[in-house]
């Protein structure tokens, strides 16, 4: 009895496995076939009244309607589509054909109206008044609203929201309130009719576009779930019932494989060209080889082409590649300061009771080690070849990459790489060799060793830290590489100010547009991790963001460009590099709008070039 | 009177081995999951004696069971069922470890010398083998034996450095009797030892074995497949078809009255010298039955000239004949 | 038979569950986001085995196998990549068992220095690294594609034209070996009696090759067919890898951690999904004692139809 | 003991007088007409100096080779091949040539070791196995059934995952216990047919034990099929080390690997871009293989005249 079920038991399995064999195909075939016969009911491509396009040069070819643009990336996304609860940048890049927020950047990094249609601010800009467009609807027909707005924020601010956006919304009237759940009603946001929405903050705020900028959901989905069911719900993370404003809408997915965004006929700005936009999942080696063949039409953020692919891609003739600057950098930083271990404990930060880093507190020290540092070389040729980055990067003397407005490219600021400057100024500082092993004792004549943690995680970060062993030593600087950490390791010793650790790597990425370094470099911030006290630096980032001179930016720019320069001679960091992304389309792809942060701005002027 | 074995004759000769109904059954594996379809009878209730110092032949075609016969008797192959007595002592059952010591006094030649002789040790190290095995003498007396014994065989003593492969087919039977000499047995089976050679080195090495069997004392047991070769050697012959016994005889006996059918077959295949002699030569028809399959009754009625009713149903019976000669036969018992 | 068959059983059963008290070993995996970064640091802690088979156990007690890490059953998973898979290995097979008979017969048939030279090759050709010989095929096929030869895809597994040359990339080897089996196998069958029969009486050696040779050989080919699939798996995971095929085995080596790699050096350890490498070795496991038990069923009907 | 009879002496004259050419070469064991025939073999001989060659390429390594295969130099990678970087860098900046002797290292003794460990696997299981038969013989069988029809090579990359820290004993003894069922199997049959052979059965009716015959008779005899199986996982090993260091389940870095290196032409810039880079491991594995496989062939004729193909 029992051994026949068994055997049933085997057959069955035999067979699915059989069958399985036999009735493949089919259903993940059907909606990814890349020559499905263009729709009629599109718009004119490329002469849209609503296209920034600037511009592409090579758009020989003849456009033509529908079609679809393979789009490459490395890695899968997780499934989770919702704004409010994604963390991957792989499901970000697809919830970037669905979802819209009120603002969006420009090719400037300026925050422009988007899904609002115009604001207005108060004169101490703590309230924000927005128009919204017309006639904008969601995927699923119902019309977007102020109400929609308003329930985004509140949901980010909701006591049951677990995700990780609530930096939007948390400097809004009675935030704290509502996310403690001692109040009903969320006074930051308010619907005052379905096309005008009101923002009101506590304080002025200096960026009150960026505040507004969170993608937003829809209401009259996600109103009747639960707030703390929205994560799982499915339409966070199902094919066909994700619904945004955006040019495309989710359509079938073979998941960790490829994902086909279906044009919204409706969108608000004009319907897409294309027909489709498939985020192909496909393997960084084979990269390159699609891009020749034409598989892959597209291979953008966040991955974008491997630096020693960039010189075989450049050659290629069919596909152009887009480089802009990466916000984000890579530093050193010299732990100037350290918490004392009670305040650590107790999760103060109290700027006198820092501890003084004799070994890095003197500025020549610092300025000597950045002059040792040949970052030219760190950041590689422009070939392709050799150094961390294969020449995609950029050498950086303050944290303003140059895409930023902040970015000064007058300002004499920076230290070069001059070894014989670095041990001057350590002869200076009291440095030198007195032994004769090849190193520097400090001015007591004591063994001068510098600690260099490091964190695993980023490739060219971890190279960095033997490169700088290697160059620091040639001015007689002795470092002692730590063993590399974790990230989260790292990042406690760093954070907890681990008084073994004299210097450490680390990046900041920087995900606004606005420079104020302010949540970094402020003496008192917990992101302070070098614990560098400057009142002048306090004093011009305060400056910086002060009303109401800093409601306009030419007044800010200068500001920061005086900063920068005070900040790169006093050197808290040594700032090492900013990416430069590569980023590459074929040209049987046309209508692609080119933009710092991305090349996913207004896909439905994409079109098909054959 | 039927007897299901030959009586011992109250004879002045000393019975050194002896076996009773012994039997061999090989099982056959079929099909694919090997299991056991079937047993070739490669031996079916064979008993035999043999006297000390005598020379008995056992005849029979390929197949009929004679190398298995001598392979049980040195305990190389255990019975399946049947007894063999060695020197009075019972072996067929006693353990591998227990025999040992009792293969000082019991050697075998093979048929085959190429491949009797291991082809990775030198000659004398073939020949010390059995000798270092049976822990007899030193070093010294061994290689001394080694020596003796190979000019004894008539081979050279510089012999002993060379590998079996730089001799001929007479000269590595040869030194498979050395090798067999060398613990001083009593007795040696010998499969066949002189098929696989040429005729004219053939008599040679026979004539050998003779003189050795004079100088040593030894009892042969010797195996071979037609009656001419047994002819000079033997002093009784048994004859076997497909794993019986079909005829036991003293030689001069057979020859001159063979009873069995197929013992008269086989005398008449026997070249003979004297021209005069007209023999009427007797062509045995069809081929020897498949020992898995054996024919019902006497097995040999499938192919005997005489064969009647009875051969296909009853198995016929060692029966006594004449001195030591005894016959498995219908046309000699009484029904 | 029926004992063969709880033979095969009995040793699937242990395999399946060999393979599940590895794949559960104790891995306590916790993630930690940075940017645009995660790390998975890997922690051995032996209390959990247990409770992560036990759940295991349970879990298939509830009637489920477990999910991806997308929260959809395995089986889904299972049912997109394996069928692609098995496809690969029909059509594979199919031009290995083709081309490796016709190849046998040729090298049997014709002693001239084609024939011999085809023979060494196919005995070379097994002695040689099979990944490094794909690199160099596809290295010749891009060579070709900028000399101007149409092009064609060859990475994945959308296009017709790049499942076929995984499909030929697959065949290579198991046609190789498969063909040396049987032209030893023909060999051996040479020289026998009936064929020096069938020679006397003027039967002509092609007819001789298929008609008796190789129907008599076909019980020990088949015997062989096991161990050609056994080499075609192995090619298998070469092929899907290099090729970016995704099919079944580029999914195990995915459940396993080795996601496709991003530029900034993702740890290998990202996720490795234990249902999915679960249910992917048994896939596997599987296939082996199907063909397995398929080509002992097939020796048996094949042996008896020559013997009745 | 008597003297030779006149009459036995006589004999000996008798016999055919032996080949001249023997009597005049002395002596040859069977050792030594191996030897001969394998070196008249001239593929077998090229097989020798070839791997003899890679040999002394990799172990010599110290000699000649400046750079350290481990030593990364962020800042100098992909580069071209140069006076001082005869094959160029690799993505870590590590030095191709260097990497390419020493991964030479690491093959050969993955290779050498798996060969030992198998070998005795391989000749203790099948001696036992072919020798005694019976139960012992099936359960071995089984057990060897089991390793042709299951994917193993998935269940050592399981391993590998989960083990995550392999060096060259962890690999070397998890490719050892996959790899020896072919090799016993291989020797069974050898046994198989050689417990048939007359001058076992004359070892036994002198009354050698098991273990005598085993080790005297039958291994010496079986030398042939035990070496030629050796060469041939040995260059098995090789492939298969190269392989899984391939697909990053071998060997982790930065221990240098032909597979590793070999690893790099995935991308298609360094496939067609760089052959300096990947090509060199690729052609070594193919030699070091190829040589070890001529080599094979040449003991398999030497040991089994028989069996050469003319």
């Amino acid at each position: 009895m029992n051994l026949k079920k068994w055997w049933s038991f085997l057959l069955a399995l035999t067979f699915s496995v059989l069958l399985l064999a036999a009735c493949n195909g089919g259903d993940d075939e059907t909606g990814t076939d890349p020559e499905e016969p263009a729709d009629d009911n599109g718009e004119e491509p490329a002469d849209d009244e609503n296209g920034d396009d600037d511009g592409d040069d090579d758009t020989a070819g003849e456009a033509s309607e529908g079609g679809n643009v393979n789009i490459a990336f490395f890695s899968p996304p997780e499934h989770q589509f919702n704004p409010i609860y994604y963390t991957s940048t792989y499901d970000a890049n697809v919830m970037d054909f669905i979802f819209e927020a009120l603002f969006r950047t420009d090719d400037e990094l300026l925050l422009q109206p988007h899904l609002a249609e115009s604001y207005e601010l108060n004169d101490d800009q703590t309230e924000m008044t927005i128009t919204l467009n017309e006639g904008i609807t969601w995927h699923d027909g119902e019309a977007f609203t102020a109400d929609d707005v308003v329930f985004t924020y509140e949901m980010i601010s909701h006591p049951e929201y677990t995700g990780v956006r609530g930096t939007y919304a948390d400097k809004l009237v009675g935030y704290e309130d509502f996310r403690a759940g001692e109040s009903e009603e969320f006074e930051g946001v308010v619907a005052e009719d379905d096309q005008t929405v009101i923002f009101r903050w506590e304080e002025s705020s200096v960026t009150p576009e960026f505040n507004a900028s969170f993608p937003i959901i829809p209401e009259h989905i996600f109103g009747a779930v639960e707030p703390g069911e929205i994560e799982s719900h499915e339409s966070s993370i199902a094919t066909g019932e994700v619904v945004g404003t955006g040019p495309f809408m989710l359509g079938d997915f073979v998941e960790g494989d490829q994902y086909v965004l279906n044009a919204n006929e409706d969108y608000w700005n004009g319907a897409p060209n294309l027909d489709t936009v498939t985020l192909q999942v496909r393997d960084q080696a084979v990269i390159t080889g699609l891009l020749e063949s034409g598989d892959v039409d597209m291979v953008i953020q966040p991955d974008g082409i491997v630096p020693s692919d960039v010189a075989s891609v450049e050659q290629m003739d069919n596909v152009t590649l887009y480089q802009p600057q990466d916000l984000g950098y890579q530093y050193m930083g010299f732990k100037i300061g350290y918490r004392p271990s009670e305040d650590v404990e107790a999760g103060v930060i109290d700027t006198d009771n820092f501890i003084e880093n004799e070994k890095l507190s003197d500025v020549r020290v610092r300025q000597a080690i950045v002059h040792a540092l040949d970052r030219e070389a760190m950041v590689g040729g422009e070939d392709g070849e050799g150094g961390l980055l294969q020449g995609s990067g950029q050498v950086l003397h303050a944290p303003f990459p140059e895409a930023s407005w902040a970015f000064d490219e007058n300002a004499d600021i920076g230290l070069e790489y001059d070894t014989d400057r670095a041990m001057e100024l350590l002869a200076e500082a009291g440095y030198e060799d007195t032994n004769g092993d090849g190193f520097v004792e400090d001015p007591n004549g004591e063994e001068y060793v510098l600690t260099l943690a490091y964190p695993t995680g980023n490739e060219p970060r971890e190279n960095a830290a033997i490169v700088i062993e290697q160059q620091l030593a040639e001015v007689g600087i002795n470092v002692n590489v730590d063993t590399p950490r974790e990230f989260p390791a790292h990042s406690e010793i760093v954070e907890n100010d681990d008084q073994s650790i004299d210097m450490y790597l680390m990046g900041w990425g920087l995900a606004s547009g606005d420079p104020d370094p302010g949540g970094i470099f402020t003496s008192h911030v917990p992101y302070n991790y070098t614990r560098w006290v400057d009142e002048t630096s306090d004093e011009m980032i305060q400056r910086g963001l002060s009303a109401p001179d800093a409601f306009e930016q030419e007044y800010r720019e200068e500001v920061y460009s005086e900063w920068a320069e005070y900040v790169s001679e006093q050197v808290p960091y040594a700032f090492l590099w900013s990416m430069i992304n590569n980023w590459a389309a074929t040209d049987r792809v046309g209508g692609i709008t080119e933009d710092p942060v991305t090349m996913l701005k207004d896909p439905h002027l994409w079109y098909v070039q054959e | 009177m039927t007897m299901s074995q030959p009586v011992k004759e109250p004879n002045e000769k000393k019975e050194i081995l002896r076996v009773q109904n012994l039997k061999k059954y090989f099982p056959i594996k079929g099909g694919v999951l090997k299991r056991t379809v079937g047993h070739v009878k490669a031996v079916d209730d064979v008993s035999l004696h043999i006297f000390e110092g005598e020379t008995l032949g056992i005849v029979g075609e390929s197949g009929s069971g004679k190398s298995t016969l001598g392979r049980m008797m040195m305990r190389l192959l255990d019975p399946t069922e049947g007894q063999i007595t060695f020197n009075g002592v019972d072996i067929s059952t006693i353990r591998q470890s227990k025999i040992r010591p009792l293969r000082k006094d019991m050697q075998m030649i093979f048929q085959d010398p190429y491949a009797s002789l291991n082809p990775r040790m030198s000659v004398g190290e073939i020949i010390e083998e059995p000798m270092l095995i049976q822990k007899t003498g030193s070093s010294k007396e061994r290689q001394e034996n080694v020596i003796s014994l190979l000019e004894r065989v008539g081979l050279q003593q510089e012999a002993r450095y060379k590998y079996p492969h730089e001799f001929s087919g007479g000269q590595r039977q040869r030194i498979g009797i050395a090798r067999a000499l060398s613990t001083r047995p009593k007795v040696i089976i010998g499969d066949e030892p002189v098929s696989a050679l040429d005729v004219s080195v053939q008599s040679q090495v026979l004539n050998l074995m003779e003189d050795l069997q004079n100088d040593f004392q030894l009892t042969y047991l010797f195996i071979a497949h037609d009656l001419s070769v047994v002819k000079h050697i033997s002093d009784r012959v048994a004859v076997m078809y497909l794993g019986r016994l079909a005829e036991v005889a003293p030689k001069d006996d057979l020859y001159a009255n063979p009873l069995h059918p197929y013992t008269q077959a086989l005398i008449s295949a026997v070249p003979t010298t004297d021209i005069d002699e007209k023999r009427e030569r007797i062509i045995l028809q069809g081929d020897l039955p498949s020992p898995a399959n054996p024919p019902s009754g006497c097995p040999f009625h499938t192919r005997c000239p005489e064969a009647h009713e009875r051969c296909t149903l009853e198995r016929p019976e060692m029966t006594k004949m004449g001195e030591e000669h005894y016959v498995a036969c219908h046309l000699y018992t009484q029904s | 038979m029926r004992i063969f068959l709880l033979q095969q059983l009995f040793l699937w059963v242990c395999m399946v569950v060999v393979v599940v008290l590895i794949a559960f070993l104790p891995r306590d995996l916790v993630f930690v986001s940075e940017e645009y970064e995660t790390y998975g640091i890997a922690t051995m802690n032996m209390q959990l085995y247990g409770e992560r088979l036990s759940e295991y156990v349970a879990m298939i007690g509830a009637g489920s196998l477990g999910e991806n890490r997308y929260g959809t059953s395995v089986l889904v998973d299972l049912h997109l990549y394996a069928s692609r898979s098995l496809q690969l290995i029909g059509i594979a097979s199919i031009i290995a068992i083709f081309i490796g008979t016709a190849k046998a017969y040729f090298d049997t048939r014709y002693k001239g220095i084609f024939a011999r030279s085809s023979r060494k090759i196919g005995q070379g050709m097994q002695a040689l690294p099979d990944f490094f010989i794909i690199i160099v095929v596809q290295m010749v096929v891009l060579w070709l594609f900028r000399q101007g030869f149409p092009q064609f895809s060859l990475y994945g597994n959308e296009d017709l034209s790049s499942f076929l040359f995984a499909a030929v990339l697959l065949s290579l080897f198991p046609s190789m070996y498969f063909a040396n089996i049987v032209a030893s196998t023909l060999e051996s069958e040479e020289g026998s009696f009936y064929l020096i029969a069938a020679k006397g009486r003027g039967v002509k050696k092609s007819v001789l090759l298929i008609k008796h040779q190789l129907a008599n050989a076909l019980p020990s080919i088949i015997q062989q067919i096991p161990i050609m699939f056994m080499y075609l798996l192995s090619n298998l995971l070469m092929v899907e890898f290099l090729t970016s095929f995704r099919g079944a085995m580029y999914r195990t080596y995915q459940a396993m951690g080795f996601q496709e790699t991003s530029l900034e050096s993702l740890p290998n350890q990202f996720y490795i999904e234990e249902p999915v490498i679960v249910v992917y070795l048994t896939f596997f496991i599987s296939l082996g004692f199907l063909v397995n038990i398929g080509s002992r069923v097939m020796t048996e009907i094949v042996t008896r139809r020559r013997l009745s | 003991m008597s003297g030779p009879s006149p009459g036995s002496t006589k004999q000996v004259n008798t016999e055919p007088p032996m080949p001249e050419a023997k009597e005049q070469k002395k002596s040859y064991s069977p050792t030594k007409l191996i030897v001969k025939r394998f070196f008249a073999n001239k593929l077998a001989v090229a097989g020798v100096f070839m791997f003899l060659l890679v040999v002394i390429f990799s172990f010599s390594a110290p000699l000649f080779v400046e750079h350290d295969p481990a030593q990364t130099n962020p800042l100098n990678t992909y580069a071209e091949p140069s006076a001082d970087h005869w094959l160029g860098t690799n993505s870590s900046g590590q030095d191709n040539f260097a990497r390419l002797v020493y991964g030479g290292q690491i093959s050969l003794q993955v290779g050498v070791f798996i060969m030992l460990i198998v070998s005795v696997i391989g000749v203790v299981l099948g001696s036992i196995s072919g020798y005694f038969g019976g139960w012992i013989d099936s359960i071995i069988m089984r057990v060897t059934d089991l390793f042709l029809i299951f994917p193993f090579l998935l269940l050592v990359l399981t391993v590998v995952t989960i083990l995550q820290n392999v060096n060259v004993a962890i690999l070397v003894i998890t490719l050892g216990l996959i790899v020896w069922p072919n090799i016993t199997r291989i020797l069974r049959g050898t046994y198989l047919t050689l417990r048939e052979r007359e001058f076992i059965y004359s070892a036994r009716a002198a009354g050698a034990t098991d273990l005598r015959i085993i080790m005297k008779h039958m291994i010496p005899n079986a030398i042939g099929p035990i070496i030629v199986n050796a060469t041939i996982i040995m260059a098995q090993m090789i492939i298969l080390e190269s392989a899984l260091s391939f697909i990053g389940f071998g060997i982790p870095a930065p221990t240098p690997s032909w597979g590793a290196m070999l690893n790099e032409a995935r991308s298609l810039n360094i496939l067609t871009g760089m052959p300096w880079a990947w090509m060199p491991p690729g052609i070594m594995i193919v030699i070091t293989v190829l040589s070890i496989n001529f080599i094979g062939d040449g003991l398999r004729d030497a040991f089994d005249p028989k069996s050469s193909r003319k």
